[in-house]
C-alpha cells in the first residue's frame, strides 16, 4: 500500500514565534508607496529635530529687533514670518519639532511601560483582581483623556515639562493594556506554552518569554498612535494655556503665541499646525499599515 | 448527447498577487447536458470552486478570466457578455448553492426576504408576490411551517434548514443549471443525507442540470451521474462515476477513492495523499501531480501529460497510460522521500 | 434582552462610581490644596469659602471627605462655582442642552457624511476619487481640532465673513425678531460650529465604514447576493452597509470622547455657550469645581452614550435582539 | 492715610471709573449701542465690581451723588456736577457735606431714593462681612446722617481738600429697601444681583452669562431719557473674536483697539478710530524686601544701584514702541501726563547699557561661566517675573524684557500664573518682579497708595514693592496740601524726581486709549478714566439706523432664557 497513514494534528490559537514578526511587518508595509512617503517624511521631521541647531537659521530665542522685525509675514528672510518678538518663525518651528517629538515620544514609553505591566498582571492573575482592574480600565476609559489631563492640571499650580510628560504618558495607556491582557490570557492556554510547562519550564518565564514577541507588533502600532496623539493633546493643552509652560517653543506653543493676533499672525497658526498636521499624518499612516500587516499575519 | 447545456473550453482564471501569478484553473474544459448531474471532485486548491465562481463571472480582482477562455451557455459565451446580461443569467438562469450555509446567507435580513429578493430582481413582481412565491419554495424545499420560518432570522435556523433556504434561493428561478459547491460539508452527515435527497428530488421536478462540486466521492456517488477529477487548476480524469470508481485510473483519483472513510474501519485515522497541493504560483514543470505520485517517473518530469483517451468516455492526463505496467512497482512519492530527508 | 440591559445598567452604574472615585482622587492627589487659591483670593467672598469648606470639608479626615463627597455627588450636587457665583449644576446644566445640541448635529451629519463618504470611496475601490477621499479624509483625521477651528473661523467669520462671530444668537436683536427671523439666526450661528465638528468628526467615521464595508465585501452572503443577480449599487446600500452599520453603532459610543473633546474646542473658538466653554473658562479663573464637574458630566455622558450604543446595537442585530 | 483710597490694582481688566455727566434732555430717543465686550462683568452690585465691564455697567445702572466734570479736578467741589442730590451745602466747619437728593429721582422698581439709601450704601461698604474693595478708599467718611428722606449728610473724620471727590466719586448708591434683607456675604450669590435695580439712566433688561448683557433706557428717568434707547456689551471669548465682532458690524463699539488692527479699521469705510488720554501707566514693580522673610532686603533687588543698572540696560522706547506702536509714551514715573501737576520733562534713568554693565561689574556681579550670566559669590543674577497669562501685552512684555536684560548678564525666569494667583502673589508680597498698571484715579495723590510709605506698612497696602521714602512721601503730602498750581507741580516733580531715581520700578509705558466705532454712532466726550461717562448723550441720527436700532423702544424684552426667575423692571 503506497499511502501513508498520518495523525491529524490541531493546531490553534497563538503560535510560538519563529521570526521577528516586526521585521516581517516593515518588510511588508515597506512595498505600499504611501508608507514609504510616510516613512521618508517622518525621517525628514525627526531629523529635522534632530539637526535643530545646525538647520535653524535663527537663534530661535533671539530678539533681533522687537520694533522693525516683528510680526512680519513670510519673506526670503523670514520664510515663516517672525513673531511679536521679532522671533524668527520658522527657527521656533524647528525647535518646537525637536521637543514636541521628544515630549510625543517620552510620554508614549510612560504609556507602553503602565499599559504592558496592567495588562500583562491583569491577564495572568486573572479572577477577581482581573474583573476589577478591567472595571477600573472601563471608567478610566469613560473620562475623555483631555478632560482627565485638565482635570489634573488644573489642580496643579505648577508643573514641569518632564511632569507634563507623566501626565500625558500616564492617560494613554488605556487601550494598549486591553490588548495586551487579551494576548496574555490567549497565550496562558496557549498548547506551545503548556507543552513547554511539560518540559519542566516555569510558566511565568514562558509567559514572558513570548508575550512581547507576540505583542511586538501591537505594541508598535500603539505606539505610534500614542506618538501622534500626544503630539495633538500637548498642543492642545498648550492652547488652552496649561500646556508647555511659555519660555520654551513646542508647536502647540507657538500657536499660542499667535492665538490672540491669529487674524493678522496667521502665519503663526498655519505653519507649526501644518507641521503638526503632516507628523500625524505620517505617523497615522504608518500605524495604519503596520496594523494592515499584522493583520494579515 | 444533443447540444450541451453548458459548455466550458480552455478556461483560465489566473489571480494576479502580489506573490506572482497564481494560475488557479489553467485550461479546464468540460460539458454538461440538460438535466444532467455532473460532478467536480479534487481537494481544496485544485480550482474547482474558481471553475465554479467563473461560470458566473464572479471572479473578484485580482482575479481575471484569461482571453481565449470561453463559457458557452445558452448560446451564449459568459465571458464576454455585458454586466448586465450577466446579471440576468445570475440566479435566473445559473444559480449556485454554498458550501457554508451560515455565512452565505446575511444575518441582517429574514431568509423569506432573502429568498423573496431573487425573485424581485428577476421576475420583477410586487413585494407581497415575491414573498408568497418564497415561503412557497422554502415549503417546497421541506420546511415545516414555512410561513413563520420565513420571517425568522438566519441564526435562529439550524444548518440544515439554512441549507434548504439557499436551495430554495437557488431553485426560485427554476434555472437551467445549479451549481452546489459543497452543499453539505458542514453538515452533519444525516442532515447530508436529506439535503443531497432533496437536491436529486428537485431537480427531477423542474428539469434543471446540476454541477457538483465536493471533495467528497460519497457525495458524487449518490448525486452525480459524471464525474471530472481536477488538480492543480486541471482536469486530471473524467469518467462515467460506475466506471471511475470501478477503474480509477489516474493516481490522483485512486488516491483519493482510498481514502474515502470506510463505515466499519478505523475512523481515527484516515489515508490520505501525502503532501499538498502545489501553490497555484508555481505549478511544476511535466506532471503536476508528480511529486505526491508512487509511480511517477522520468517522462512525468519531462513532458506535462496530455489527456489521454482511456475508454469510450473516460480520460485520464497520466502517462501510465503508456506505461501501464509500471502501477505495479510503487515507490515511497518524492515528498514523502523529502520529510524523511528533512526529519 | 431585559437582563442584557439590566446588565449594562448596573455595568454602567459601576463605571460612573469609578469615575466618581478617580476624580476625588484627582482633587487630592494634587501637591497642597486645590482650592488654596480660590480660598485665599481676594474676590471670593467669605459666605463662598465657607460653601467650599462646608462641601469638599477639607480639614476632615480622607475618609470622611469621600463618604461627603459622595454623598453630595449622590444628590446631585456638584458643588459651588465661585466664577459664576452659583452651583456648579446650575452652570453646567444651563450649558448642556448648548453642547448636545452641538453634539447631535454632528453625530448626525458625521455619521451621514462619513457614510457617505464611505460608500463612494468603496463602489470606487482603487480609483483616483477613492484615493483622494482618503487623503482627504486622513489630513481631517490628523488635525488637531483646536487647529482646524481656527482655521475654520478664521476663515469664515474674519477673511470672508458669511458667519456670525460665535455665540448661540445675535444677542442685539434676537429677541426682536419674528418667530421664523429667531429660527434664522439660531441656525445661522449653528452652521460654523456645527459644520466644523462634523468635518472633524466625519473623518474617522469614513474611515472606519470604510474598512468595516471592506471588510462585509469579502463576506459569503455578498457573493450571494450577487450571485442572486443584484447589481453592485444594490448590493452594497442593501446588503454591505446593513452589514456594515453594525459596527458602526459601536464606533457612535466610542466616539463620543472625541466628539466631546472636540466639542471643548469647537465651544471655545466659537464662543457656544455649551458644557465646553464653561469649563474651558473655568481653567482660566480656577474654578476647580467646574472644572470637576465638567470631567464628571463629560465622563457621565461617555458613559451614556457608550451605553446607548450597546442597547442600539442589540437592538438592530437581529442574532442579540433575540437573546 | 487718606492716600490709600486712591489707588487701584489694575491688570488688563480692573478697572473703576466715574459717572455719566448730565444730561440734557433726550429727543429722538432710539438706536442701539452693542459694544464688543472681553468678558462678563464680574458684578454687578457697585459696592463690588471691579472689572472694567463691571464698572461700565453698574455706572450705567446707579448713581453717584454728584459727578465728576470733564477736567477731573478733585479739590473741593470744582466742576462737579449734579446727579442723585441736586445740591449740596457744607457745614461751617467742613467736616460734613449734605446732599440735598433729588425729589425726582426713583429706583427703577418705582420706590423713590431716599437718604436712607446713601446711609445704607457706606455702612455695607464698610462692612467687611461684604469684602468691598471700596472700603479703604473712603476711610475718611465717618458716617451719614439722614435728618430727613431727602437729605443725606456725610460726616468725615478729617477736613480734606479730596474729601468731596471721596463721597461723590467713590460711591454709587445702592437701594436698601432691594439689599437689606441679604446678609452681606451672600450678595454676589443673591437673586438681586442677578436683576439689579438702580436709579441710573438705564435700567437692567437681562444678562446671559458669556453672551450678553443688556440695558434699556429708563425713559422716565428723572434726569432725562437717554438718547441710545438699548445698550448691548456683546461677550466675545477673546480679543479675536472681539475685534472680529466690531470689524464685522456685528458690534458698534470695541474700546481696546491695538495698533495691528487700525489697518483693518482701515480698510472698512464705516468704522473710525478716536484716541484719548487714559490714566494708566505700567511698570515692572520689584521686590525689595525679601520674599522669604519681609524683615530682609531682596538678596538682589534690595541694591538701589542693581535697580538703576536694570532700568540702565532696559531699551524702552523700543519695548514700547514694539507693543504699542504709537499708541503709548514710555511711562515717566508713578504718574500719567493727563495730569496738570505732572511735568512732562522729568528727568529719567536713561538707557545705556554699557553703563549697566559697568555698574554691575562694580557691584561684583562679573560673567564668569560660559552661560554669560553675572553672578555674585557663586549666585547667579537671576530673578522672577511674574504675568499674568491672561494678558498677551504683558506677556509680550515680559518676553521682551527677559531678552533685553539677558544682553546685560540678567537671567529673568518668566513665569506665567493665572490672574487670581498672581494678584495673591503680589499681596503677599512673596514675587520679585511683575508687571502691573495702576488706572489711577483722577487725583494725583493716589500715587501714595502704591508708592508712598503708608502703603507700604499696612498689611492691606498697595505698595507691594515695600519701596519707602520719606522724602518721596513729604512731597506728596506737600502737593496735596497746597491749593497753589504751582507749588503743586513743584512738589509733585520734587517727588516723582526721587522716586525714579530710586527706581523701585522699571517704569514701562503709558498707553494711549483708542477706541473703535461705527461712523452712524454719534460720540460724545471720552472722558480719560471712563470713555463710558456719557453713554446716555450718544446718539445715531434716525437716517443711519439698522435693523437691530429698531428694536421697541424701551420695550419690555421678553422673558431671557437666562438667568431664570427674573423679575421684568
Amino acid at each position: 500500500m503506497p499511502w501513508q497513514t498520518q495523525d491529524f494534528a490541531a493546531t490553534s490559537g497563538p503560535t510560538p514565534v519563529r521570526e521577528s514578526p516586526l521585521g516581517l511587518a516593515v518588510r511588508r508595509i515597506m512595498k505600499k508607496p504611501s508608507s514609504r512617503v510616510a516613512f521618508f517624511l517622518l525621517g525628514v521631521i525627526v531629523l529635522v529635530g534632530l539637526l535643530a541647531p545646525l538647520i535653524a537659521p535663527y537663534n530661535p530665542s533671539a530678539q533681533p529687533d522687537i520694533v522693525l522685525l516683528k510680526d512680519l509675514p513670510p519673506s526670503f528672510a523670514h520664510p515663516f514670518g517672525t513673531d511679536p518678538y521679532s522671533r524668527d518663525v520658522l527657527s521656533r518651528v524647528i525647535y518646537g519639532t525637536r521637543l514636541s517629538l521628544t515630549i510625543g515620544v517620552l510620554a508614549t514609553i510612560v504609556s507602553l511601560t503602565v499599559g504592558v505591566a496592567y495588562g500583562a498582571v491583569a491577564g495572568y492573575v486573572g479572577g477577581v483582581l482581573d474583573a476589577v482592574m478591567m472595571r477600573l480600565l472601563d471608567a478610566f476609559l469613560s473620562i475623555p483623556r483631555l478632560l482627565m489631563l485638565i482635570g489634573v492640571l488644573v489642580a496643579w499650580p505648577d508643573f514641569s515639562v518632564a511632569a507634563l510628560v507623566v501626565f500625558l504618558g500616564l492617560t494613554g495607556w488605556f487601550e494598549l493594556s486591553r490588548i495586551v491582557r487579551g494576548q496574555v490570557l490567549a497565550l496562558k492556554h496557549a498548547e506551545f506554552v503548556t507543552a513547554a510547562r511539560a518540559l519542566g519550564a516555569r510558566r511565568r518565564r514562558i509567559l514572558w518569554k513570548h508575550l512581547l514577541p507576540n505583542l511586538v507588533s501591537q505594541i508598535v502600532v500603539a505606539a505610534t498612535i500614542g506618538v501622534a496623539q500626544v503630539i495633538v493633546l500637548e498642543a492642545g493643552l498648550s492652547y488652552l494655556g496649561i500646556g508647555v509652560p511659555q519660555p520654551m517653543a513646542s508647536w502647540g506653543n507657538i500657536i499660542w503665541d499667535g492665538a490672540d493676533q491669529v487674524g493678522t499672525l496667521w502665519w503663526m497658526a498655519l505653519f507649526p499646525g501644518l507641521f503638526m498636521v503632516l507628523t500625524v499624518m505620517t505617523l497615522n499612516i504608518l500605524a495604519e499599515a503596520l496594523s494592515d500587516a499584522h493583520e494579515r499575519r | 448527447m444533443t447540444a450541451p447545456l453548458l459548455s466550458i473550453r480552455n478556461l483560465r482564471t489566473w489571480f494576479y498577487t502580489e506573490s506572482g501569478v497564481a494560475r488557479a484553473v489553467d485550461g479546464v474544459s468540460l460539458e454538461i447536458g440538460a438535466g444532467e448531474t455532473l460532478g467536480i471532485v479534487g481537494e481544496s486548491g485544485c480550482g474547482k470552486s474558481v471553475t465554479a465562481l467563473s461560470i458566473l463571472r464572479l471572479i473578484q480582482p485580482p482575479g481575471r478570466i484569461e482571453a481565449g477562455s470561453i463559457i458557452e451557455f445558452e448560446g451564449k459565451d459568459i465571458v464576454t457578455l455585458g454586466d448586465d446580461e450577466i446579471r440576468e443569467i445570475r440566479g435566473n438562469r445559473i444559480s449556485m448553492i454554498f458550501q457554508e450555509p451560515m455565512s452565505a446567507l446575511n444575518p441582517v435580513f429574514t431568509v423569506g426576504d432573502q429568498v423573496a429578493e431573487v425573485a424581485r430582481v428577476h421576475a420583477k413582481v410586487s413585494r407581497k408576490e415575491a414573498w408568497d412565491r418564497a415561503v412557497e419554495m422554502l415549503a417546497l424545499t421541506g420546511i415545516p411551517d414555512a410561513e413563520s420560518r420565513a420571517r425568522q432570522y438566519p441564526h435562529q435556523l439550524s444548518g440544515g434548514m439554512r441549507q434548504r433556504v439557499l436551495i430554495a434561493m437557488a431553485l426560485m428561478m427554476k434555472p437551467a443549471l445549479v451549481i452546489a459547491d459543497e452543499p453539505t460539508t458542514a453538515l452533519d452527515v444525516t442532515i447530508q443525507a436529506q439535503i443531497l435527497d432533496l437536491l436529486v428530488d428537485l431537480q427531477k421536478k423542474i428539469g434543471t442540470s446540476i454541477l457538483m462540486i465536493t471533495h467528497d466521492l460519497g457525495v458524487i456517488a449518490e448525486t452525480a451521474s459524471r464525474v471530472i477529477v481536477m488538480y492543480a487548476g486541471e482536469v486530471v480524469e473524467e469518467a462515467q462515476v460506475d466506471e471511475l470508481f470501478a477503474k480509477p485510473h489516474h493516481p490522483y483519483t485512486e488516491g483519493l477513492i482510498h481514502s474515502m472513510p470506510h463505515i466499519g474501519h478505523d475512523q481515527d485515522r484516515l489515508n490520505v495523499i501525502p503532501g499538498t497541493v502545489p501553490a497555484p504560483t508555481e505549478w511544476p514543470a511535466g506532471c503536476r501531480f508528480r511529486e505526491r505520485c508512487p509511480y511517477s517517473w522520468d517522462l512525468c518530469e519531462a513532458e506535462h501529460p496530455p489527456l489521454y483517451q482511456i475508454g469510450t468516455s473516460h480520460v485520464s492526463r497520466c502517462h501510465l497510460a503508456v506505461e501501464p505496467q509500471r502501477r505495479n512497482n510503487p515507490h515511497p512519492p518524492l515528498v514523502v522521500e523529502k520529510g524523511v530527508a528533512a526529519a | 434582552m431585559l437582563r442584557y440591559i439590566a446588565q449594562r445598567l448596573i455595568q454602567a452604574a459601576v463605571i460612573v462610581a469609578i469615575v466618581a472615585v478617580i476624580t476625588f482622587v484627582l482633587i487630592h492627589i494634587a501637591p497642597g490644596d486645590p482650592f488654596s487659591a480660590v480660598m485665599d483670593n481676594p474676590n471670593v467672598s467669605e459666605a463662598v469659602r465657607q460653601t467650599l469648606r462646608a462641601q469638599y470639608g477639607l480639614d476632615r479626615p480622607l475618609p470622611e471627605q469621600f463618604v461627603n463627597y459622595v454623598n453630595s455627588l449622590a444628590h446631585g450636587e456638584l458643588g459651588w462655582s465661585f466664577s459664576h457665583e452659583r452651583s456648579v449644576r446650575e452652570v453646567l446644566g444651563s450649558a448642556l442642552p448648548n453642547t448636545l445640541l452641538l453634539m447631535s448635529v454632528a453625530l448626525v451629519g458625521s455619521f451621514a457624511l462619513g457614510i457617505l463618504i464611505a460608500l463612494i470611496q468603496v463602489a470606487r475601490r482603487g480609483s483616483v476619487t477613492d484615493h483622494t477621499l482618503s487623503g482627504i479624509t486622513l489630513f481631517l483625521f490628523s488635525m488637531p481640532d483646536f487647529w482646524f477651528a481656527i482655521l475654520s473661523f478664521l476663515t469664515f467669520t474674519y477673511w470672508l465673513p458669511i458667519f456670525p462671530v460665535g455665540g448661540v444668537v445675535d444677542p442685539t436683536v434676537h429677541d426682536y425678531l419674528s418667530l421664523g427671523g429667531r429660527i434664522a439666526d439660531r441656525l445661522r450661528h449653528l452652521v460654523l460650529p456645527a459644520l466644523t465638528l462634523t468635518l472633524l468628526a466625519s473623518a474617522s467615521v469614513a474611515r472606519y465604514q470604510r474598512a468595516a464595508l471592506l471588510d462585509v465585501l469579502p463576506a459569503d452572503y455578498i457573493r450571494t447576493a450577487r450571485l442572486k443577480g443584484l447589481t453592485e449599487r444594490q448590493i452594497l446600500r442593501r446588503h454591505a452597509l446593513r452589514n456594515a452599520l453594525l459596527p458602526i453603532i459601536t464606533l457612535i459610543g466610542l466616539s463620543f470622547p472625541a466628539l466631546l473633546t472636540g466639542a471643548f474646542f469647537v465651544e471655545k473658538i466659537f464662543a457656544w455657550p455649551g458644557m465646553g466653554y464653561a469649563v474651558v473658562n473655568a481653567i482660566g479663573t480656577r474654578d476647580y469645581p467646574l472644572v470637576v464637574g465638567g470631567v464628571i458630566i463629560g465622563s457621565i455622558l461617555v458613559t451614556l452614550g457608550s451605553l446607548i450604543a450597546d442597547l442600539l446595537y442589540a437592538l438592530a442585530d437581529p442574532r442579540l435582539r433575540s437573546h | 492715610m487718606a492716600a490709600m483710597r486712591h489707588a487701584r490694582i489694575l491688570c488688563a481688566l480692573l478697572l473703576v471709573g466715574c459717572v455719566e455727566t448730565d444730561s440734557s434732555s433726550a429727543k429722538g430717543s432710539g438706536g442701539t449701542l452693542a459694544i464688543s465686550s472681553g468678558g462678563d462683568p464680574d458684578a454687578l452690585i457697585p459696592s463690588l465690581a471691579q472689572t472694567v465691564q463691571g464698572a461700565q455697567i453698574t455706572q450705567m445702572l446707579y448713581d453717584h451723588l454728584a459727578d465728576i466734570g470733564d477736567s477731573l479736578k478733585t479739590l473741593n467741589d470744582q466742576g462737579f456736577t449734579p446727579h442723585l442730590a441736586d445740591r449740596w451745602t457744607w457745614s461751617a466747619d467742613s467736616l460734613s457735606v449734605a446732599f440735598h437728593l433729588n425729589p425726582n429721582a426713583k429706583w427703577h422698581d418705582g420706590v423713590p431714593v431716599r437718604s436712607n439709601d446713601v446711609r445704607f450704601t457706606v455702612t455695607t461698604i464698610k462692612d467687611s462681612t461684604l469684602g468691598s474693595p471700596k472700603r479703604p478708599l473712603i476711610t475718611n467718611i465717618d458716617s451719614v446722617a439722614t435728618p430727613d428722606s431727602a437729605t443725606a449728610v456725610v460726616w468725615f473724620h478729617a477736613r480734606s481738600p479730596q474729601q468731596f471727590y471721596d463721597a461723590a466719586y467713590q460711591l454709587l448708591i445702592m437701594p436698601e429697601h432691594i439689599w437689606k434683607s441679604i446678609p452681606p456675604a451672600g450678595w454676589r450669590a443673591s437673586d438681586a444681583a442677578r436683576n439689579p435695580i438702580g436709579s441710573g439712566q438705564y435700567r437692567f433688561a437681562r444678562w446671559i452669562p458669556r453672551a450678553a448683557v443688556e440695558l434699556v433706557a429708563d425713559t422716565s428717568n428723572y434726569r432725562g431719557a437717554p438718547k441710545l434707547s438699548r445698550l448691548i456689551w456683546s461677550i466675545a471669548p477673546d480679543f479675536t473674536a472681539a475685534v472680529t465682532r466690531f470689524l464685522s458690524g456685528e458690534t458698534d463699539f470695541f474700546e481696546a483697539l491695538r495698533p495691528e488692527n487700525l489697518p483693518d479699521v482701515a480698510k472698512n469705510p464705516t468704522l473710525r478710530v478716536k484716541q484719548y488720554r487714559g490714566l494708566q501707566y505700567q511698570f515692572l514693580q520689584f521686590n525689595l524686601r525679601d520674599p522669604a522673610n519681609h524683615d530682609r532686603p531682596h538678596p538682589i533687588l534690595g541694591n538701589r544701584e542693581l535697580r538703576r543698572a536694570l532700568t540702565m540696560a532696559t531699551d524702552r522706547a523700543a519695548l514700547v514702541r514694539s507693543i504699542f506702536d504709537t499708541l503709548a509714551l514710555p511711562a515717566l514715573g508713578p504718574t500719567v501726563r493727563t495730569y496738570p501737576t505732572t511735568d512732562p520733562n522729568l528727568t529719567q534713568i536713561p538707557f545705556d547699557l554699557p553703563r549697566a554693565r559697568q555698574i554691575l561689574d562694580s557691584l561684583g556681579w562679573r560673567v564668569t561661566g560660559s552661560d554669560s550670566i553675572r553672578s555674585r559669590n557663586g549666585r547667579p543674577l537671576a530673578f522672577t517675573l511674574s504675568v499674568p497669562s491672561s494678558s498677551k501685552p504683558r506677556v509680550q512684555m515680559a518676553v521682551l524684557l527677559q531678552e533685553q536684560l539677558r544682553q546685560a548678564g540678567v537671567k529673568l525666569n518668566v513665569e506665567q500664573i493665572d490672574f487670581p494667583v498672581l494678584i495673591e502673589k503680589v499681596r503677599k508680597r512673596t514675587f520679585d518682579s511683575w508687571i502691573g498698571a495702576w488706572n489711577t484715579e483722577p487725583s494725583p495723590g493716589s500715587v501714595l497708595g502704591s508708592w508712598g510709605i503708608g502703603g507700604s506698612r499696612a498689611t492691606s497696602g498697595n505698595n507691594f514693592g515695600s519701596y519707602e521714602n520719606p522724602i518721596f512721601d513729604i512731597n506728596v503730602d506737600s502737593a496735596l496740601a497746597s491749593f497753589d498750581a504751582v507749588k503743586r507741580r513743584a512738589y509733585f516733580t520734587k517727588a516723582y524726581e526721587t522716586i525714579i531715581q530710586d527706581a523701585p520700578a522699571i517704569w514701562l509705558a503709558e498707553p494711549l486709549q483708542m477706541v473703535g466705532y461705527h461712523s452712524r454712532l454719534q460720540l460724545a466726550t471720552l472722558r480719560p478714566d471712563a470713555w463710558w461717562a456719557h453713554i446716555p448723550e450718544w446718539s445715531i441720527p434716525a437716517d443711519k439706523r439698522i435693523p437691530r436700532d429698531n428694536a421697541p423702544p424701551s420695550a419690555t424684552p421678553p422673558p431671557p432664557a437666562l438667568p431664570a426667575g427674573q423679575k421684568t423692571p
